[in-house]
């Protein structure tokens, strides 16, 4: 019953966290769209916190440049669990374009564990919801 | 049978599960006409219309993991959110409900009450600065001084604004106060002022747009609760909602004519005078943007504080010359 | 003042200090200099033909020697003074006390092209994440960069 | 009683990586310093293997907000290194595609100004309207943020005439809507009491830190390079070059309200005297060892590329300078002296497209100050000194 009452609870409040490690932007102005009238995330009871204290989702965006990888972990470590970490756009998981370049580490799944990729470049904010979505049905 | 009267007061009504159900409800509410002013539609897949919302938020909080930094000061950081809420649930308590007798005292409703209500609406400042300085977090202690540095500000005026209701009435007891202006209900009108300023001093005290700078988000993260997660956030939370409800509740008591009518009568008042309240509180939050902590300060002391003195003044002019 | 007005009073003014004037393109004008002279050109253009805007300074890699551009814009275009360095002893003189607002690029020059910039206000090492290995310039001609391995989740090894 | 707040790299102000100390007193900054280095990818080394066209994707991934931007600036530079001459109507829908953008860039801007200073419903407005630009880009070159419509010669997509109306019509919506703003922006007195007199930067050390874009522009710089060093066809467009003259973060949203207004009017020019013909010319894979400097006004102000070929299908050499580099120095000398509340207002003023500028570049910052733990007594005396210290400025008004 309890069990039941936290999956249902976690299900419905995912909060998240906006985590840059060096993207173009692209998808970070589509993330904040979906914040916004038209996309409106807060339906499903999501919120954009800004501590990862307080976040049950990472949202990262971009590759990972060797400047922030520590910075990453750092910030994964602070999340309380249990967390998960969505990577959003072609450069979280792959690195696009810019693989192969020497500041570039790869997508964000060569530091830390990633739960759902959502791809597109830059991923739309319908395809980011429905990557929260997806990862609620995995809860 | 008078005790069980009393217990049933403590833990079901107004008492702690009330409250927890009520201020759930309004801080839906509040996030509700929040999104709507905005263009959004708030909360809306969790129990039907979201109105489930602030619960599973709860309950997610409760379910999480705890973490406390290493450089805090433990006790502390452990006990604060605890306080916090025993002392917004006692508040709650005092607000006038259903089975006062103006006339007898007793141990929620006595001479003076007014003034524990608002000292203890006062505590949780004090708990949101004590939070933000005993979690060492650079951000957390910066959003403890703007804690400190708003009291400043706001509260003489919000004191000065409930006194003079209470002028008028000629009393100290919220009951008596509301039982007063419901026998003259015009009485209310030359109050107005002092409600106006009432509601502002309530929306800093509950550090909500445009006074939430103690945890304005783009400048100082999460201010006084960047390091609180888990079960602490949560109690966190509840407390701030149900402040809202408390000194909403206050403000509707002593502004509005109380909460006349017995049990479900009183009870449909509270709610819907705590909502009209509730709804100024977020129509405020929706179309302003957030102030400097110096400008806080300056505009309570030039505006707030001498329209209140001027409230107090009609107040007495009236008192002196009409009853 | 359009591209021929300003070559003229550039050369009237600093024909001694400029090794060659070249004008590609409408409103582009491209100036030599040598390195000892480019102080005070700079200086020059910016006092009598009002050059006070520093776009960008660009380093090239032409083996031999280092080129650094130094890109100025102004309301009737575009103007570019050159230098050449050689590549064994890289060392060029700040523009900074002309033009403060070029901090940012000559310390982006030191730190991929490896060349000296003297008397620069700031001379933090401009190396790139912290850790970077000393002697890696990534934007010379010679440093090649060999992406590691990946590792890929789940994936095979 | 000094101490040092850390920004970022992960912070809510940023929407994107970059770091910032700040040594405070009280609530009054000292000194700040900027660490860069977060986001740099190392576009430049990467350019210099990848052919001319595979380029145009490389930089329009430079930043996402104005990615037309560097693509245009790109292949404005090849276009003159291959000796390509563009039709009229390429350039055309280019210079649509640019103003376009602009308006997306700047209403996301208000929107960000506003969020940051705590008036998130101006922020849920622009926003909603944005989409309005966004419908309209997606419409034209098939993708919201990443448009891909720049080929070297001119353009992959042309616009047909339900699309000119389409267009028409989107800009009416926009310019109503933005109207509104404007009125919302003079009526609102917490907003402008909390813009106005935040972020002084004055004209002489908007020149001598080069400052551009609407940074300078609001330092009474009459700067733009589409009339300074018309493009495409910017010299065939009435517009007017929007400047205030108050130097500081109000003036700036002043200059960006005003130029949506003037990118209105662009578009509905480019719009009703779209020319006919072809779209685009066939472009070579080589060029001729040459160089060239490319400038474009990006919504944050000048890009200048400089591009060196060397005769192979691959640059010799690509240097980008992203508006917002240029705007650092000033940034930094704007943020002394201010409050820790308007820091983000600050640092959002100058639209930071940290992605932009970091491509190549790394300001170190010199880790000073130790981070204390504060006793009570001591943050109680900040809070009374706080208390005492006045607001720089009141009763502000609207300029206009």
């Amino acid at each position: 019953m309890l069990n039941r009452l936290v999956r249902w609870s976690r299900i419905k409040s995912p909060w998240i966290l906006h985590l840059n490690s060096g993207a173009c932007n692209a998808c970070d102005i589509e993330i904040v769209a979906a914040l916004t009238p038209r996309f409106d995330v807060e339906r499903f009871g999501v919120l954009l916190k800004a501590t990862p204290r307080h976040a049950d989702v990472i949202i990262a965006t971009g590759p990972v440049t060797r400047q922030i990888k520590d910075r990453i972990i750092r910030i994964y470590d602070q999340t309380p669990d249990p967390k998960f970490v969505i990577a959003v756009g072609a450069c979280a998981m792959s690195g696009c374009v810019y693989r192969g370049a020497y500041n570039i580490m790869g997508g964000i799944d060569q530091v830390i564990p990633v739960n759902v990729y959502v791809p597109g470049c830059p991923a739309r904010p319908d395809a980011i919801l429905d990557g929260v979505v997806k990862l609620l049905g995995k809860l | 049978m008078a005790v069980l009267k009393d217990l049933l007061y403590l833990i079901v009504y107004p008492g702690i599960i009330f409250l927890f159900v009520y201020s759930t409800f309004c801080e839906w509410f509040d996030r509700k006409v929040y999104a709507r002013l905005q263009n959004r539609m708030g909360p809306t897949h969790t129990g039907r219309w979201g109105i489930l919302q602030p619960v599973a938020d709860f309950f997610k909080l409760m379910a999480k993991e705890d973490i406390v930094p290493d450089k805090a000061d433990k006790t502390l950081f452990n006990l604060l959110p605890i306080f916090g809420l025993a002392i917004v649930a006692t508040a709650g308590l005092l607000l006038p409900l259903w089975h006062y007798n103006p006339a007898k005292a007793g141990f929620n409703s006595f001479t003076g009450d007014v003034i524990v209500v608002l000292y203890l609406l006062s505590l949780p400042t004090l708990i949101f600065f004590l939070a933000g300085w005993s979690s060492t977090n650079l951000f957390s202690t910066i959003g403890g001084t703007r804690v400190l540095t708003m009291l400043f500000g706001y509260e003489v005026p919000l004191f000065m604004a409930v006194l003079s209701p209470a002028i008028l009435a000629n009393s100290w007891r919220l009951v008596e106060i509301a039982a007063f202006y419901q026998k003259k209900p015009l009485l209310i009108l030359p109050n107005l002022l002092g409600l106006v300023i009432a509601i502002i001093c309530v929306q800093a005290k509950l550090e909500r747009t445009p006074f939430d700078i103690p945890h304005a988000e783009t400048e100082i993260v999460g201010g006084t609760f960047t390091e609180y997660s888990g079960k602490k956030l949560a109690f966190f939370r509840l407390m701030t909602d149900i402040e809202m409800v408390v000194s909403s509740g206050l403000v509707a008591a002593v502004f509005l004519g109380g909460f006349p009518g017995g049990l479900w009568l009183g009870l449909l008042n509270f709610v819907v005078k705590t909502l009209i309240v509730i709804f100024f509180l977020s129509l405020i939050r929706a179309l302003t943007s957030r102030i400097r902590v110096d400008q806080v300060v300056s505009f309570a002391w030039k505006y707030l504080a001498p329209l209140a003195v001027l409230q107090l003044l009609i107040v007495i002019l009236i008192k002196g010359l009409l009853l | 003042m359009n591209d021929l007005e300003i070559i003229e009073k550039t050369k009237s003014l600093l024909g001694d200090k400029i090794v060659e004037i070249a004008n590609p393109a409408v409103r582009r004008i491209f100036i030599k200099v040598e390195p000892q002279n480019l102080v005070p050109v700079v200086g020059g253009l910016k006092k009598n033909l009002n050059f006070t805007y520093l776009a960008a300074v660009s380093g090239v890699d032409l083996g031999e020697s280092f080129e650094i551009l130094y890109h100025f814009g102004h309301n009737n275009g575009s103007l570019t003074v050159r230098t050449q360095i050689p590549r064994a002893n890289p060392h060029i003189e700040s523009i900074c006390s002309v033009i403060p607002g070029a901090i940012l690029y000559e310390r982006e020059l030191q730190d991929m092209f490896g060349i000296v910039v003297d008397h620069l206000p700031d001379p933090r090492p401009l190396v790139l994440p912290d850790g970077w290995p000393a002697g890696d310039f990534p934007l010379r001609k010679d440093w090649k960069f060999e992406r590691p391995e990946e590792i890929i989740p789940g994936g095979k090894k | 009683m000094k101490f040092t707040i850390p920004i970022g790299p992960q912070h809510p102000a940023l929407k994107e990586p970059i770091s910032l100390r700040m040594t405070v007193e009280g609530e009054v900054i000292q000194d700040a310093d900027i660490r860069l280095g977060y986001n740099h990818r190392g576009l430049e080394k990467l350019a210099e293997e990848r052919t001319w066209i595979q380029n145009i994707y490389l930089t329009e991934r430079i930043c996402g907000i104005c990615s037309h931007s560097h693509a245009t600036c790109y292949v404005q530079g090849v276009e003159k290194l291959m000796e390509l001459n563009p039709p009229k109507r390429g350039l055309y829908i280019r210079t649509l595609v640019a103003e376009l953008e602009r308006i997306h860039s700047h209403l996301l801007w208000l929107g960000v100004a506003g969020h940051e200073a705590g008036f998130d419903s101006f922020f849920m407005y622009t926003w909603r309207d944005r989409e309005v630009v966004m419908d309209l880009l997606e419409m034209i070159s098939g993708n919201r943020v990443h448009y891909a419509i720049n080929a070297i010669g001119g353009v992959r997509r042309d616009i047909d005439e339900m699309q000119r109306k389409k267009i028409l019509d989107g800009l009416e919506i926009l310019k109503t809507r933005t109207e509104y703003y404007f009125k919302i922006g003079a009526n609102e007195p917490t907003f402008v009491g909390r813009l106005a007199g935040v972020g002084y930067l004055s004209k002489e050390k908007a020149v001598d830190l080069c400052a551009v874009g609407p940074m300078a522009r609001a330092s009474d710089l009459p700067q733009d390079v589409r009339k300074d060093d018309p493009y495409a066809v910017y010299d065939e467009v009435p517009f007017d070059v929007c400047t205030a003259d108050t130097c500081d973060v109000l003036g700036r949203t002043v200059v960006r309200i005003k130029e949506l207004f003037e990118s209105y009017k662009i578009c509905e020019f480019l719009m009703k005297n779209l020319p006919p013909g072809d779209i685009a010319v066939k472009a070579p894979t080589r060029a001729k060892p040459n160089e060239v400097v490319s400038r474009y006004e990006a919504p944050r102000g000048e890009n200048t590329h400089y591009i060196k070929s060397n005769g192979t299908n691959k640059p010799e050499r690509l240097k980008v300078r992203a508006p917002t580099l240029a705007n650092y120095p000033a940034t930094v000398e704007m943020l002394k002296n201010g409050f820790i509340a308007d820091i983000p207002l600050i640092f959002a003023a100058i639209d930071p497209c940290i992605c932009c500028a970091e491509r190549t570049v790394n300001i170190v910052n010199a880790r000073t100050g130790e981070e204390k733990i504060l006793r009570f007594d001591e943050l109680r005396a900040l809070a009374e000194e706080r208390f005492k210290k006045m607001p720089p400025k009141r009763n502000a008004v609207w300029p206009f």
